[in-house]
């Protein structure tokens, strides 16, 4: 088991080794003459206004939020899940149970017109 | 083989850091952080004390902690960070010092 | 040292380094990334202890979506908190005593605590199987009830963060 | 014999006898051997991606009738190599005010983020990554690190289009992961283990057929994780100028590119993997090498009926991508996963053909069922109709740029 995670290790390890010394090396074959103008922020062409910090809508955290409920919800079915095969009707019905108040959430949600895009 | 203590001297530390946040920080999202790294040393602790202890006799108390703590954690960064984006937005500040609309 | 304790002081000073940036640095932005790399860090202390599942789920919950989550609410509510200016409270000297205080007194409560010595047994085969785990869940016996509460719990969490934080527009209905 | 059965196998076996011939302990062999498997896969897969983006570009013109790359080399086969070398010695622009760490660690932690997932993937009965028995969540977990080196973009590149994009893409792929969680504990169910090795190995009936409509879900999720059309909100040209990745130049930017092709691949072969059967097919088993065919065919159809949904369809506008996630996939998901369990359940166990047809009966209602909702659904909502000549430029030229950062 000890051996599967050091795989892993060594392949994230890697997989974040090998684009960065690939970025590294066109760093160095690439020319280096920076402008004011080329530097400026992108913004279709026009002088940049304010700062790029702008407001966002309540929205994207709405979304996010939806989210972090249900993910953490469908992640602790994952070990009933590979029980399944072992556990007894009584036993997915409670699964369908818990489910089932997670649906409920979403109706709840649904009705309030959260999930709109406004 | 690693001993158990360094674990809790690891969990202890990340908890005095939690602490450092929740006490010192002035930004709500800031204390927020400190009670997320908080809840994370005493999800290492538990899973230590199970694995160290427990995992053989197959014990599942600790891991059941773990969850029950995962699941606190996501219900109080949903329910925090609405509350300090609701603060926000009605007196347009997020320093806890200030939201004191509570007070009598 | 073997490698694996070598491996385990690396992990922990990366999450105590990042941890104590989280707590010091004055933008909120980076303050949240260094939270994000803190966390990683913890899911490999959770490989570290042969608990994959939880490693994973930490990666999952803490780094997908509650860290994803923190970031989203520090964009929204950026205005109200510029990062010039100091960042911490007046009573930060105070704070940082009753932190110290406190490693102290646990430092001294748990110096002579023989559990610390313990060393693990090897993790026997049939306890790597997480279905193990789901079985306990669902056990009426065990933690069915805390199993379903939980859900309760977040659905709580759902419906009331969702009452505190959503408005709608003016003018629909 | 063996040999061309099962190469790789064969070749490890050799390499760890020829080095501990030399004297070299066994776990220093072993640490060697997993370094060259990483590094050829890590590598191997970006080199692989070059083809790649030469094969959708061609098949993308033909599906829009146009030759596509035909000048370097024979079919412009070679097209992607010129650009490749091209963008390794194109200037780096870092825009004033980027914030240096997070904008250069953002490309390589998007192309890291893809490339992590082929090291839990099982290439053929012999030739799999890590087979950690949570190789499931661990896919959907790296996922999430795609998501911090979106975000990462974003903030660093001071660009308020990068911001915007960045939120746009977080809030797409958060929305989008759902309903694939919640589909992706159909497979585990049927299996009883998350390891990918396990799940392959029970696909002896593809889980296709006894749960279409959660590989149909779990499909469509696939392709919005992507960002690619319909779903292509990410780079929404007309409203975001490119998304996330506006500030980025050279090879920065070619990571993104790179890591966006690849991670198309990437989702047709983690969905061959889960519901198609992975590298399961008649004589795999005795012939290792025919499942890496298999795999590559499996995966190749899911890959075309990709790009062939991205040349035909036109993109969704927001609301109605959110509205597909949040009011038609996830509640679909979550019925699907009840009936399933329960059905899976009540249903004798060892009895093949009868789970088969059962399953594909609930399944059938279910889509039926989600059909009409759908349908009526539609039909509640009342459509503005375009009558007449719309007014062109006049009432839109003022509203534009506003809508733009407030979305």
């Amino acid at each position: 088991m000890a051996h599967e995670w050091l795989y892993l290790g060594i392949f994230l390890m890697l997989a974040l080794a090998v684009p960065a010394l690939a970025l590294i090396i066109a760093g160095l074959l690439s020319p280096k003459k920076p402008n004011t103008i080329k530097n400026s922020t992108y913004e279709c062409g026009m002088e940049t206004v304010g700062s790029s910090w702008i407001q966002f809508k309540v929205q994207y955290y709405i979304y996010g939020l939806v989210f972090l409920i249900f993910d953490v919800e469908t992640v602790l079915l994952y070990p009933w899940a590979v029980a399944y095969n072992r556990v007894s009707l009584f036993g997915t019905l409670e699964a369908v149970l818990f489910v089932l108040i997670l649906t409920g959430g979403l109706w709840y949600v649904w009705r309030k017109g959260v999930l709109e895009w406004a | 083989m690693i001993p158990l203590s360094w674990y809790l001297i690891l969990s202890g530390l990340l908890f005095l850091i939690g602490l450092l946040a929740v006490l010192i920080r002035k930004n709500s999202i800031g204390i927020l952080m400190g009670i997320e790294l908080i809840l994370n040393a005493a999800n290492i602790n538990l899973l230590a004390f199970w694995r160290y202890l427990y995992a053989n006799s197959g014990d599942h108390r600790g891991q059941m902690f773990v969850i029950v703590v995962f699941v606190v954690a996501a219900a109080e960064a949903a329910v925090g960070l609405a509350m300090i984006i609701s603060a926000y937005r009605r007196k347009n500040t997020i320093v806890a010092n200030e939201i004191n609309e509570l007070k009598g | 040292m073997s490698p694996q304790q070598f491996f385990f002081i690396i992990t922990a000073v990366v999450i105590l380094v990042s941890a104590l940036m989280t707590v010091i640095t004055r933008k909120m932005m980076h303050s949240a990334l260094w939270f994000v790399l803190a966390l990683l860090g913890v899911a490999v202390i959770f490989a570290l202890l042969e608990a994959s599942f939880f490693a994973v789920v930490q990666v999952l919950v803490y780094v997908g979506a509650i860290a994803i989550l923190i970031i989203f609410s520090v964009m929204l509510t950026r205005k109200a908190m510029e990062d010039t200016g100091s960042q911490v409270n007046k009573t930060w000297v105070i704070s940082l005593l009753i932190v110290n205080l406190t490693a102290i007194g646990g430092f001294l409560a748990f110096r002579s605590w023989e559990v610390l010595g313990t060393f693990p047994t090897a993790l026997m085969a049939e306890h790597y199987d997480i279905g193990e785990l789901g079985m306990a869940l669902i056990d009426p016996e065990r933690f069915a009830l805390p199993f379903e509460v939980t859900s309760i719990l977040l659905l709580a969490a759902l419906v009331g963060a969702i009452y505190i934080a959503f408005q709608r527009k003016e003018g629909k209905k | 014999m063996s040999f061309i059965a099962d190469p790789i196998p064969f070749i490890i076996t050799w390499l760890t006898r020829t080095m501990t011939s030399w004297g070299w302990p066994s776990e220093i062999v072993t640490v060697i051997l997993y370094v060259l498997g990483a590094l050829l896969l890590t590598v191997g897969a970006m080199v692989f991606t070059t083809m790649l983006i030469w094969a959708e570009r061609k098949i993308g013109g033909r599906f829009q009738d146009r030759p596509g790359p035909n000048r370097v080399g024979p079919w412009g086969i070679f097209q992607t190599i010129a650009d490749m070398l091209k963008i390794f010695t194109k200037e780096f622009i870092t825009p004033v005010g980027a914030d240096k760490v997070p904008y250069n660690l953002a490309p390589v932690l998007a192309v890291a983020a893809v490339l992590c997932v082929w090291a839990v993937l099982p290439f053929s009965k012999t030739v799999f990554g890590s087979n950690i028995g949570v190789g499931l969540l661990f896919l959907i977990a790296v996922g999430g690190l795609g998501e911090v080196a979106i975000i990462l973009a974003g903030f660093g590149s001071n660009n308020k289009y990068a911001l915007l994009g960045a939120f746009r893409a977080v809030a797409q792929l958060l929305s989008y992961e759902v309903p694939m969680v919640i589909v992706l504990l159909i497979p585990v169910m049927l299996t009883g283990s998350m390891g990918m090795n396990d799940i392959v190995a029970a696909q002896k009936i593809p889980f296709i057929v006894l749960a279409p409509v959660a590989g149909m879900i779990f499909f469509t999720s696939l392709i919005a994780e992507n960002g690619r059309a319909p779903f292509d909100l990410i780079e929404a040209d007309s409203e975001l100028v490119a998304g996330y990745n506006i500030e980025y130049s050279g090879l920065k930017f070619g990571f993104f590119f790179v890591a966006d092709f690849l991670h198309a691949f990437t989702s047709a072969l983690i969905f061959a993997t889960l519901f198609l059967g992975g590298w399961q097919g008649p004589g795999a088993t005795n012939i290792p090498i025919l499942g890496f065919i298999y795999l590559l065919i499996k995966t190749a159809l899911v890959y075309f009926v990709m790009l062939a949904l991205r040349f035909s369809l036109p993109r969704f506008r927001i609301d109605q991508m959110m509205n597909l996630n949040w009011k038609f996939l996830t509640p679909l998901a979550l019925f699907t996963f009840m009936t399933t369990a329960v059905v899976n359940k009540v249903l004798p166990a060892g009895e093949n053909l009868l789970r088969i047809g059962g399953l594909l009966a609930v399944n059938v209602v279910l889509w039926l069922i989600a059909n009409w909702a759908m349908s009526s659904y539609m039909v509640r909502i009342p459509r503005p109709v375009v009558s007449g000549p719309r007014p062109v430029a006049v009432g839109e030229k003022k509203q534009a740029p506003k809508e733009e950062v407030a979305s």
